[in-house]
């Protein structure tokens, strides 16, 4: 098994990937467990769990109550007790029940031990908006990007999916694995043979000239479809899929950027001390002229009624705007 | 008619409403995503009917019955359900945060567990204000498990909070039973240590969640702290529009044998206090209200997007 | 009473700040309540509640359990039912404990109920290292700065610890008081006459010509001090202490960094997402050429081990080398 | 000797340890920041000698105690605390986390109540692997307000983990006493609604401690589930070395009349299993045992500026 690119291929949805990644890893490695809500017989809301009480029963699949705090808690507590759980919070809202034991516990076990402990958890959550309103749309992993201890992954693809969640239960520390609503229903190819998708590797989605677009998670399609808008007037975007937050692959996004001359980040999370506020921030300690524009939400609540969710969230037209009024 | 039964026929009127509403708001193609109250009725209305005008009701995502129970206007509540402008909370809110704090309902919020120390605090308010009121919160099963029920609790008992916590127990956190996801039975017994007064009831009998209600409500009216108060009820639907059944056909359908609406009303003709062409009639004008609330809500305009940064600080 | 600049002024603590604006608003305005662990007849951490709670008696002083989420939430549930209360949480690393609360909740109450409700709630917290070790020396005052709703403000001295404090105090929704553990024992000039500081005004400690230095709450000391060492070398620093993070005042801080042609942020929290990367990212918005660096912690927790706190924090000595670097 | 008198003998070591131990750290001018645990010792070492080596003990910020009555070297211990490499954690955690898994001792975990739930996810890995253990965590009184509590309870008596949680009631939190920031009285009640096996023990007694640790301790490792018990203390010192006292000067008065190693030992006399000069003797063994252990943690370096990222990721 190895991490170098895939030979044949087979489509599968996004939710199914990561029910394949854990099914392989829990068969390889049998102190894999899975901890959360509706996570057994339910299979997970976007059932990305599918199939996988049924495979290794309720001791390793298991549900747990409402309870974000314990539900992390015990998942790095079992951790750093030699297991390697992956707890499931539901929505990335509710990450902010249980970062305490998140960021001042696991991320920090290793270091205040001296080493003698280490937390190898993957806490997986959903990010982003789908009509649900203030309190279950909200996309904050710039907020650990800066933890020291934690590593951040953010796939957009189901390859990419099945890759990163492989390689995060391979971690010897923990890991936020950030998926998105609005990814679970796409299809994607996924290599038949098993393999890891590294860390700390962005990957150029499209190739271009004019501008550097970096952008990771749901976004990336939106990117897609205004690098299509803007094809069609001669603009040329090239699209780098940071796919790891935390390390971030600056190499690949600067290379790109120096090449094009133009850095558009784009986020569906506030951009006031965002991924795209730390891109350009390190993309320019080597590249000291360079064009950038930061696109990301509206700076207010993502409401549940349609209108407002869409006038709140980037979208092609606007971020084909946004390359226009960085190019122009 | 003497006020006992015009108050048992409101009871029905109330629980129609909120059967009606859910189904005019189901044949709307465009309703998004909700969470229903069909089948646990009672629990509402029988809260609602042992509340103020100067109490605040709170309630989880759950929204539907608290919010018509507590009287607001069934066009207003579709509107805000739709996302639409004429809501309370010009459709900013949904059905996961509608509010009416004016109205007397504080209001709803998503986050579960999330509603129990607002809800406190409200309660603080009103204490250190000398309010007459108190503060009603209703909350799910899958509540109890999270520890800011603890810290409610805790803090509420400390403080003798004008507080009532309402746990509308259907049994199920999304596809969890209650067994697998709380160690405590009944839930009630979570009071105990704090030494909090606490009653468990059949909350598909809006009589007896009524009278509990105003026995507890008045506990917490009077200064002596908070109560508590277990309703075992039946969820009809699934957990939202977009969830999988998980409980078995059996089960389901045992459950709505013991339909609130449908006792409720057997009662009430036992009683001679209705008859059949009475019932039918109170169900087609509760049919009737919840179309014209969803002809006003269809018909209202969405938020201006322009709008977009309205209210945010 | 006006924000003007004051015209007699009094030496007091910091801490003697923080008391005094607490009990003016709490004279002037009987919503005003104080909600924390130890506030009490202890007087809170740093004696910065001191006399409050003789004065102003237990009902409006009110000592709390140890339990962060209710305390933010009963404070924040009080605040929009009315009251208008400030919730002490003692280290900031234990905010993540109360975020659902105020972030879920509180910065998003007016929005979510269009405007029906507000939260006027101020949660003051004490950020930063004095020895205390990896869950006790946090600054994650960069999370806090994008969420819509929110606004944060860190003061560095006696006088805007009194002036933003009754700001914040007044204000229509929720604020984030940061304050610092090494800022508690220091005193220093503060008006007579009382007077609010109001929110988005960063102001300029130093007047310099070579590089600005951005910075807040402690670091704007240890920024002085690198700027006394570099003026021995004729380098010559102008430092904007920050003050207000939400909102920031950009134009402040480009017009100073307009003038030098040299931006350095300085922050004792990580860099990464942090409140630099914010401010260099703004800056960058209106002047395309500039010469740019951020410091800020190194990438681990902070140990209480004295040697290893110092070797993780921006000192005096690490900000001028920087600057030279960035000079160079 | 019998078995019985040794053991005796050797709690009472344990504790003069602890309490020479902590004399000696406050001589030392560069200690920083501590949290003591004189008063207190007769519950860590209680509770210990009911642990086997398979067992984990994790604690709160106030680790002394723990750390040495669970068979930590001293020297080692020292250092740790001082922040000095030679420590079990290269001195990185000093005395909020100071931890050395390998012994027994998880470790420390400076956030009030966030040892909790690490406690019980170290339980359900011993549970899932099979392991002889359990897994012993203490905290304070005032741990009891937090959430965590409620949802470690929940979960522990769902899954019947192998847990006993280990309330170090010393009346205090800072300066709040225990009145005005829990409401439960007891505090072990707090176990009863989630059917957890609960008792309440004289902590200034360390065969009572010790009892009652062995029999719930017992309950765990069946696999029967976890258990709670409090011990009552008191704190001899203030809350830190950097704390202002605020407990009436008769209150701490009184408290150290019972001070747990002057009654063990008279005990120990009275039942002539102990005379004047061993007594003497145990004493200056401590205070030999302190010394040497303070000497090795002052003459060690602290650890090299240029690792700061080592172990990070
Ligand atoms: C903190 C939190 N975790 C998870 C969810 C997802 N969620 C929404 S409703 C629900 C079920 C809650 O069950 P219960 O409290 O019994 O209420 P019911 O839906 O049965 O009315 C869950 C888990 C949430 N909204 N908030
Ligand atoms: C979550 C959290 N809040 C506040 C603190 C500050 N703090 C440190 S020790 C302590 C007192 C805890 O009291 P208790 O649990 O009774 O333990 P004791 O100090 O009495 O041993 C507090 C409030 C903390 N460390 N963690
Ligand atoms: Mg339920
Ligand atoms: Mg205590």
């Amino acid at each position: 098994m190895s991490s170098d690119p895939p030979g044949p291929t087979v489509k599968m949805f996004f939710r199914e990937a990561i029910a394949r990644a854990l099914r392989e890893e829990m068969e390889r490695d049998e102190r894999v467990i899975i901890l959360g809500q509706d996570v057994g017989h339910y299979g997970g809301s976007y059932k990305e769990f599918s199939g996988l009480y049924e495979r290794f029963g309720a001791a390793r699949v298991r549900d747990t109550p409402v309870a974000e705090a314990a539900m992390i808690g015990v998942a790095v507590g079992a951790a750093a007790a030699g297991m390697r759980p992956l707890v499931s919070i539901t929505y990335m809202d509710f990450l902010m029940l249980g970062l305490d034991p998140l960021v001042n516990y696991a991320a920090k076990a290793r270091y205040k031990t001296g080493g003698q402990l280490r937390a190898p958890v993957v806490v997986k959550t959903t990010a982003g908006a789908r009509g649900q309103g203030v309190a279950h749309s909200q996309c904050i992993e710039a907020w650990m990007m800066g933890v020291p201890g934690l590593k951040v992954v953010a796939p957009s693809t189901p390859a990419d999916a099945y890759g990163l969640l492989k390689s995060a239960l391979r971690e010897e520390g923990p890991v936020l694995f950030v998926d998105h609503k609005r990814l679970f229903p796409l299809a994607g190819e996924v290599a038949v043979d098993e393999h890891c998708v590294p860390f700390g590797q962005a990957l150029i989605r499209r190739r271009g000239d004019h501008v550097t677009i970096a952008t990771h998670s749901g976004m990336c399609r939106v990117a897609d479809a205004a690098a299509e808008l803007l094809a069609a007037s001669g603009i040329s975007c090239e699209i780098v899929d940071l796919r790891s937050l935390a390390p971030l692959d600056v190499t690949t996004i600067a290379a790109s950027a120096a090449r094009t001359g133009a850095l558009l980040t784009l986020e569906e999370g506030q951009v006031t001390c965002g991924v795209g506020a730390e891109v350009q921030s390190r993309v320019r300690e080597g590249l000291a002229i360079l064009r950038t524009a930061r696109v990301g939400a509206a700076a207010a609540p993502v409401s549940s009624s349609p209108v407002l969710e869409a006038a709140c969230l980037p979208d092609a037209g606007r971020v084909a705007a946004a390359v226009r009024r960085l190019l122009s | 008619m003497t006020t006992r039964i015009a108050d048992s026929l409101a009871l029905l009127r109330a629980m129609l409403l909120i059967r009606a509403f859910e189904s005019a708001l189901m044949r709307h193609s465009g309703h998004g995503f909700q969470l229903l109250s069909s089948g646990q009725e009672a629990v509402a209305v029988g809260l609602c009917a042992a509340l103020t005008k100067h109490d605040q009701l709170l309630s989880s995502g759950r929204s539907i019955a608290p919010a018509l129970a507590r009287g607001l206007e069934p066009g207003m509540v579709m509107a805000e359900l739709l996302g639409k402008s004429p809501g309370p909370c010009g459709g900013r809110g949904g059905r996961g945060h509608l509010a009416w704090p004016s109205q007397g309902f504080f209001g709803a919020h998503a986050v579960v567990g999330g509603n129990l120390t607002i809800a406190a605090g409200v309660a603080l308010a009103m204490q250190l204000r000398g309010q007459p009121g108190m503060v009603a919160c209703m909350f799910g099963d899958g509540a109890c498990g999270s520890g800011a029920l603890h810290e409610t609790l805790n803090i509420a008992a400390l403080w003798q909070l004008p507080l009532l916590l309402v746990c509308d127990n259907n049994g199920y956190s999304v596809s969890t039973p209650q067994a697998q996801a709380l160690a405590p039975q009944p839930l009630a017994t979570l009071a105990s240590p704090f030494g909090i007064p606490a009653a468990t009831v059949d909350g598909m009998d809006v009589l007896a969640v009524r009278d509990a209600a105003i026995e507890l409500a008045e506990h917490a009216r009077a200064g002596k702290g908070p109560a508590f108060l277990e309703c075992l009820s039946v969820r009809f639907a699934t957990h939202s529009t977009a969830t999988r059944e998980t409980r078995p056909a059996e089960e389901v359908a045992a459950g709505k044998v013991r339909c609130p609406i449908g006792q409720h009303a057997m009662r009430l003709e036992g009683e001679g206090c209705l008859d059949r062409q009475t019932r039918v009639q109170l169900e087609h004008e509760a049919d009737a209200a919840a179309a014209s609330a969803l002809r006003f809500a269809d018909s209202a305009p969405y938020p201006d997007p322009r709008e977009l940064l309205l209210n945010v600080v």
